[in-house]
């Protein structure tokens, strides 16, 4: 699964635009193959007119580096093959930078980070992890694949209860089968929007040590095919001139996320391989 | 005229004879299936101590009215008496009364059905202990007896799978004489044997005859028909066509089908 | 740039976490048998019951239970029951799809079964003057029970694989499991063989058990 | 009207995985139920192994293996394809053991009275045995079908769009009403009685079958 | 001394004889099953046009040497010339060999073993097609003109499970005589009948030796010996106990196992 992109050219399609990196392989020349994960507000499919963060992004990288975009509706289970075989050319939807998925895929530099919900029946409210405790808190919904997952398996063991699919999640959150769920901040706003029933906690205001990602808060950015440099090249130039401009803050504010958020650190940070 | 048509047509409207002669009455019996009829209202009398013997060709309704005797099919339609007691197969049946009814016929099926997961002994215990109430040792002592009547004693621990089928068809007959029955009734007992070991279960129904017990047997054995049999039963078609005494019918057959049908067994 | 890790490395690292799942699975199977194997006697001696209105309740509760794929058996109790007031949580929701679903193939191979017992062994216990009841008890049942015993082991190897529907409805049983480490490594296909090699260290033993007793019992008298 | 609607939206994908996965099946079980049979133990040792496997391992894990873990470059397989191989190998898995029970069932003195007559081997067996053990196993394989027709469901878990899953979306989006329980039963009914004409045939099959052989 | 130890030990030794007027010679057939020996070197000559039948107890043997003569098993040792056709079976046959061995022997079964799936006409046709090549009309012809022979032609059309016993029996024996063998082989071809049918099946039998047709007969049908067959051979565990003409042998049996099997079959 490694090298770069094989049926890949380079070409810069549109005329008079002179990209930040040139002669980018991509899998189909002169165009930006995304996987569109459906994961609002970072980004939904939408039935082939994607929106949500995420993609207002990729389209400011696309059109900095004078490349089309097509987009592809994809799960978050098989992005990542896809990306790694060179199916496709990256992927969107809140996608953490961790050290696993560095072994399959490259990622060029974060864009933001990501925060933690807790959403909770309006009547337990949780705040903080202690709050789990002390409100007696007997399962707590996490979905498969997020950064926190582990370090909350650790702490609260059998308590936590993992869902392939954050639909099942939020159905059980409303129906009563868990008490709490912790869902990518975003997303939890987003799904619990006209429910009152519901509030939805920013987790990484208290940060609490014993789980990592409330205190080193994963950062988000746009895998790529391993080993394909121009193309991560593109990112990076694209990346560092969204951040220049100064786009992200109101972009985080459009979506209604934290402006917090944009916050990222110096050296991108990699969620390690929890041992 | 054969003999069948000397005898009235239901068991009861002969009051002035004397039924203790007679081990079974059998007075019109009829019986169908969906519609069929395979016994057209069958008339016959066994004696006490008496061997039947019933032959006539395939499908002719044997099995059938042995069947009907011992109530495993319950006729539509006519009437018996069999060891003094009177049913009217027109009448439903008490279970209690099938039940005696029942227990007064052993039967011998073709096919042995020994019950396979029991050994000899337990096949011939079992049904005492639940049948007739008997104590184990009781029961296990009369199983002994009897096994040892048919020569099996030395097999008495063998599974049915472990005896040859003359074996096992000795073990079915002490079963059916361990509840001690007033009548047997054989289904064509050697048919499914090879013809020498045939020999030995035709010797036990021999000895069996010659101790007075009444006997009804279907069988395709001639010579057994000819030899141990007192009375020769000829059915076709759903009824007897022919009844008597089995030399004179081998010897002197009246009856054209009768003829017929022991030229056909080649006899 | 990390490469990847060797395979046996990456195993044994998902390994303690697969095995837990193992143990919910092989669980999950457990208790549906538990509770499927007498309901399927009981739904067994409905459906051949000489009362019509008792045997046709159970052919209709036997045939929607055998009829209806399990995944939808498992979405209706899970998805379904609340709608009516009856909230379940994943376990016991999926113990009550597969347990039903279970006790309904497992009637079906008790009636065979019993059916296959040759007509004259009842004929012979009736000829003997015993009655229903002793005849069934002691002498067709054990007779039916040769074929039924493979037949039983068959179908609770198919019960524990069925268990990994469960993962539609959030019960951690190893295929949950399976999903959540490739989610976490998305390495599914080295993830997906584990699991595989998982469940098959229990079927395949268990399918081989089931052929000898199958030809055991065949041979036994 | 609605639910019923959406669900039989799915039929079609429903009917083209189960049919086109037993194809692959009844195909594919033919060359495995003569290696199931053959004299060369390890030949015959290795076709039982990948039998068992094929049976051992729930489907629903085949699927996945298929769909997230087979994927390079050069070979790209839709959630769609995945669904028809993997349940296509594990039919094949469980038709070869059917097909070896009828070559089995068939008594051993009709290959004897072909090889009496000096028909040869291969004319003995597809005149004489193969079609007999056809006739023996059609009633196990309609049943199969069925089984099959029933597990082509899973295919909902890899996002095939066929019955379960077109009930699925409908359902999530009416959650705690009876819409959302109705397109299930709708989808349940319509198992049972898309089953009922195959049910009808194999037991026809069945009865006269037993009157055809033996 | 019985016939069978003047038969010397290997068909080839007996170089001075006329082979030509037997049909099959057997020196020395030595059969094992895991280490059971089944047989214990057989010898035995059959004439052409000769009509051999062979009893013994059950378990005897009888028909694994039938089975031995046309190849359906392989000997472990000694040898056979049939129809001129010398064998060595210690030596491994061709498959060429096998074939035309046993094109010679027609062979009838107990369980006459017809095609379930083909018409009774189908089944005498199709093994001429593939065994002999005839053309299909040929065949017909050939298979309706057996069919007729063995009183079938009005069921050529017939499915085996719409046949009796006894018709499916002739027709076997129609489907063996098509591939016009130079002798035919019955192992018990009546005793899964009823005694009523078995008569046409001995019948066509009866016709076929006086044709001229060689036959091997394994029976039980003690009648079809004495009046058909021209040599009776008795066998007991594995060998051939005794052996000659049959009426001589049935009506004194000299040999102390020849007599209690006798006896034993009840004739
Ligand atoms: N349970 C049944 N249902 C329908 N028909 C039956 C049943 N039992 C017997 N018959 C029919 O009744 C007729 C008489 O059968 P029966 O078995 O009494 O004949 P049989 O004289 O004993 O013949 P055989 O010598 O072949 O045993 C046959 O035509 C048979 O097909
Ligand atoms: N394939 C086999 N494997 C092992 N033993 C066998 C096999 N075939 C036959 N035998 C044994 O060889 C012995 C002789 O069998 P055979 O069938 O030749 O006897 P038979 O004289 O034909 O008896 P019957 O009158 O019962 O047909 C028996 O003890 C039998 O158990
Ligand atoms: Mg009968
Ligand atoms: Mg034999």
């Amino acid at each position: 699964a490694c090298g770069s992109g094989s049926s890949g050219s380079s070409s810069s399609a549109k005329s008079d635009c002179t990209p930040l990196v040139s002669d980018i392989t991509t899998i189909k020349s002169g165009t930006l193959t995304v996987g569109v994960i459906d994961q609002p507000p970072y980004s939904s499919y939408n039935g082939g007119n994607p929106e949500g963060m995420d993609i207002d992004f990729i389209k400011q990288i696309a059109d900095a580096n004078c490349l089309n975009v097509e987009w592809q509706q994809a799960s978050f289970a098989n992005a990542m093959q896809a990306i790694a075989s060179g199916q496709i050319d990256t992927a969107t939807g809140d996608i953490n930078v961790t050290e696993k998925r560095a072994q399959v895929v490259d990622f060029p530099k974060s864009i933001y980070l990501e925060g933690v919900g807790y959403a909770s029946k309006k009547d337990t409210d949780i705040k903080t992890l202690d709050d789990i405790d002390a409100k007696g808190i007997k399962t707590i919904g996490i979905g498969d694949g997020y950064g926190w997952l582990e370090d909350m398996k650790k702490v609260f063991g059998d308590k936590v209860k993992t869902y392939p699919s954050s639909v099942e999640m939020k159905q059980d959150l409303e129906a009563g089968r868990v008490d709490m769920i912790m869902e990518a901040y975003g997303t939890a706003v987003d799904e619990f929007k006209g429910n009152s029933n519901i509030v939805v906690e920013y987790a990484n205001k208290n940060p609490d040590k014993r789980i990592n990602s409330l205190v080193e808060p994963p950062e988000v950015s746009y895998p790529y095919t391993k080993g394909n440099s121009s193309l991560g090249q593109a990112f990076d130039k694209g990346i560092e001139k969204i951040i220049k401009d100064d786009k992200v803050k109101p972009t985080l504010k459009k979506y209604g996320l934290d402006e917090g958020l944009a916050d990222i650190r110096d050296t991108q940070y990699v969620v390690p391989i929890t041992k | 005229m054969t003999l069948a048509s000397l005898v009235s047509e239901t068991v009861s409207s002969t009051e002035d004879e004397d039924h203790s002669k007679y081990m079974i009455e059998l007075g019109g019996v009829v019986k169908s299936y969906n519609g069929n009829t395979i016994l057209h209202g069958v008339s016959l009398r066994v004696e006490r101590g008496e061997v039947c013997s019933i032959i006539g060709p395939s499908g002719a309704g044997k099995s059938t009215l042995l069947r009907c005797i011992n109530l495993l099919e319950q006729p539509d339609d006519g009437n018996m008496m069999i060891d003094g007691q009177f049913v009217d197969f027109t009448e439903n049946l008490t279970k209690g009364d099938l039940m005696a009814l029942r227990r007064k016929c052993g039967m011998v099926f073709q096919q042995f059905n020994l019950f396979p997961h029991m050994s000899a002994l337990k096949n011939v215990v079992f049904p005492q202990q639940h049948v007739l109430g008997r104590s184990k040792e009781e029961a296990e002592e009369r199983a002994m007896e009897l096994l040892k009547r048919v020569g099996l004693e030395d097999r008495a621990d063998h599974k049915p799978s472990q005896l040859s089928g003359g074996q096992q068809q000795r073990v079915a007959i002490a079963r059916a004489l361990a509840l001690d029955p007033a009548v047997m009734l054989f289904d064509e007992p050697t048919s499914a044997l090879d013809p020498e070991v045939s020999g030995d279960v035709l010797n036990v129904m021999r000895e069996l005859a010659e101790g007075g017990m009444t006997m009804c047997v279907v069988t395709h054995e001639m010579s057994f028909a000819r030899d141990v049999g007192d009375h020769l039963v000829v059915m076709a078609d759903g009824a007897i066509i022919d009844e008597g005494d089995p030399k004179e019918i081998m010897a002197h057959p009246v009856n054209e089908r009768t003829k017929q049908f022991l030229s056909a067994v080649g006899r | 740039m990390t490469t990847q890790e060797p395979l046996l490395q990456f195993w044994s690292e998902g390994l303690p976490g697969m095995l837990h799942g193992l143990q919910v699975s092989v669980t999950l199977a457990g208790v549906s048998m538990i509770i499927g194997l007498p309901l399927g006697l009981l739904f067994c001696m409905m459906v051949m019951s000489h009362n019509r209105f008792v045997s046709a309740l159970g052919l209709v509760v036997v045939e929607i239970g055998r009829g209806m794929p399990a995944l939808i058996i498992l979405y209706l109790v899970y998805f379904g029951l609340p709608t009516f007031g009856v909230l379940l949580d994943s376990f016991p929701s999926a113990i009550i799809a597969l347990a039903w679903n279970y006790s309904c193939y497992c009637s079906e191979i008790f009636r065979a079964g019993i059916q296959a017992v040759p007509n004259g062994q009842n004929e012979a216990g009736d000829a003997l003057g015993l009655d229903g009841g002793t005849t069934f008890l002691y002498v067709i049942l054990p007779q039916a029970f040769r074929s039924i015993i493979p037949a039983l082991l068959g179908q609770t190897i198919l019960l524990f694989q069925d268990t990994s529907l469960a993962y539609t409805v959030a019960v951690p049983e190893l295929m949950k499991e399976a999903y959540t480490y490739g989610s976490t490594t998305f390495q599914y296909l080295r993830v997906f063989v584990l699991a595989g090699l998982c469940y098959a260290v229990i079927t395949l033993p268990a399918s081989w058990i089931t052929r000898w007793l199958e030809r055991r019992l065949a041979l036994s008298y | 009207m609605e639910p019923l609607l959406v669900v039989l939206s799915g039929l079609p994908m429903t009917l083209l995985i189960t049919v086109a996965s037993f194809a692959i099946g009844a195909v594919l079980g033919i060359p495995m139920a003569l290696g199931l049979r053959t004299g060369i133990a390890p030949i015959r040792w290795i076709v039982r192994l990948i039998v068992d496997l094929l049976r051992g391992i729930p489907m629903i894990v085949w699927l996945f293996l298929l769909k997230f873990g087979l994927s390079t470059p050069a070979f790209r397989i839709t959630a769609l394809e995945a669904a028809i191989v993997g349940l296509g190998l594990i039919s094949a898995g469980y038709l070869a053991d059917i097909y070896r029970g009828g070559l089995q069932a068939v008594p051993k003195g009709q290959y004897e009275a072909a090889a009496a007559l000096g028909i040869p081997g291969t004319v003995s067996f597809f005149g004489v045995i193969v079609p007999q053990a056809a006739r023996i196993v059609s009633p196990s394989i309609a049943t199969y079908l069925i089984g099959l027709l029933k597990n082509s469901s899973i295919a909902s878990t890899i996002a095939v769009a066929e019955m379960v899953f077109m009930a699925q979306g409908y359902a999530r989006q009416n959650i705690n009403s009876v819409a959302g329980v109705l397109p299930y039963a709708i989808a349940g009914v319509l198992y049972i009685v898309l089953s009922i004409p195959v049910a009808m045939l194999s037991r026809k099959l069945d009865a006269n079958l037993r009157k055809a052989v033996i």
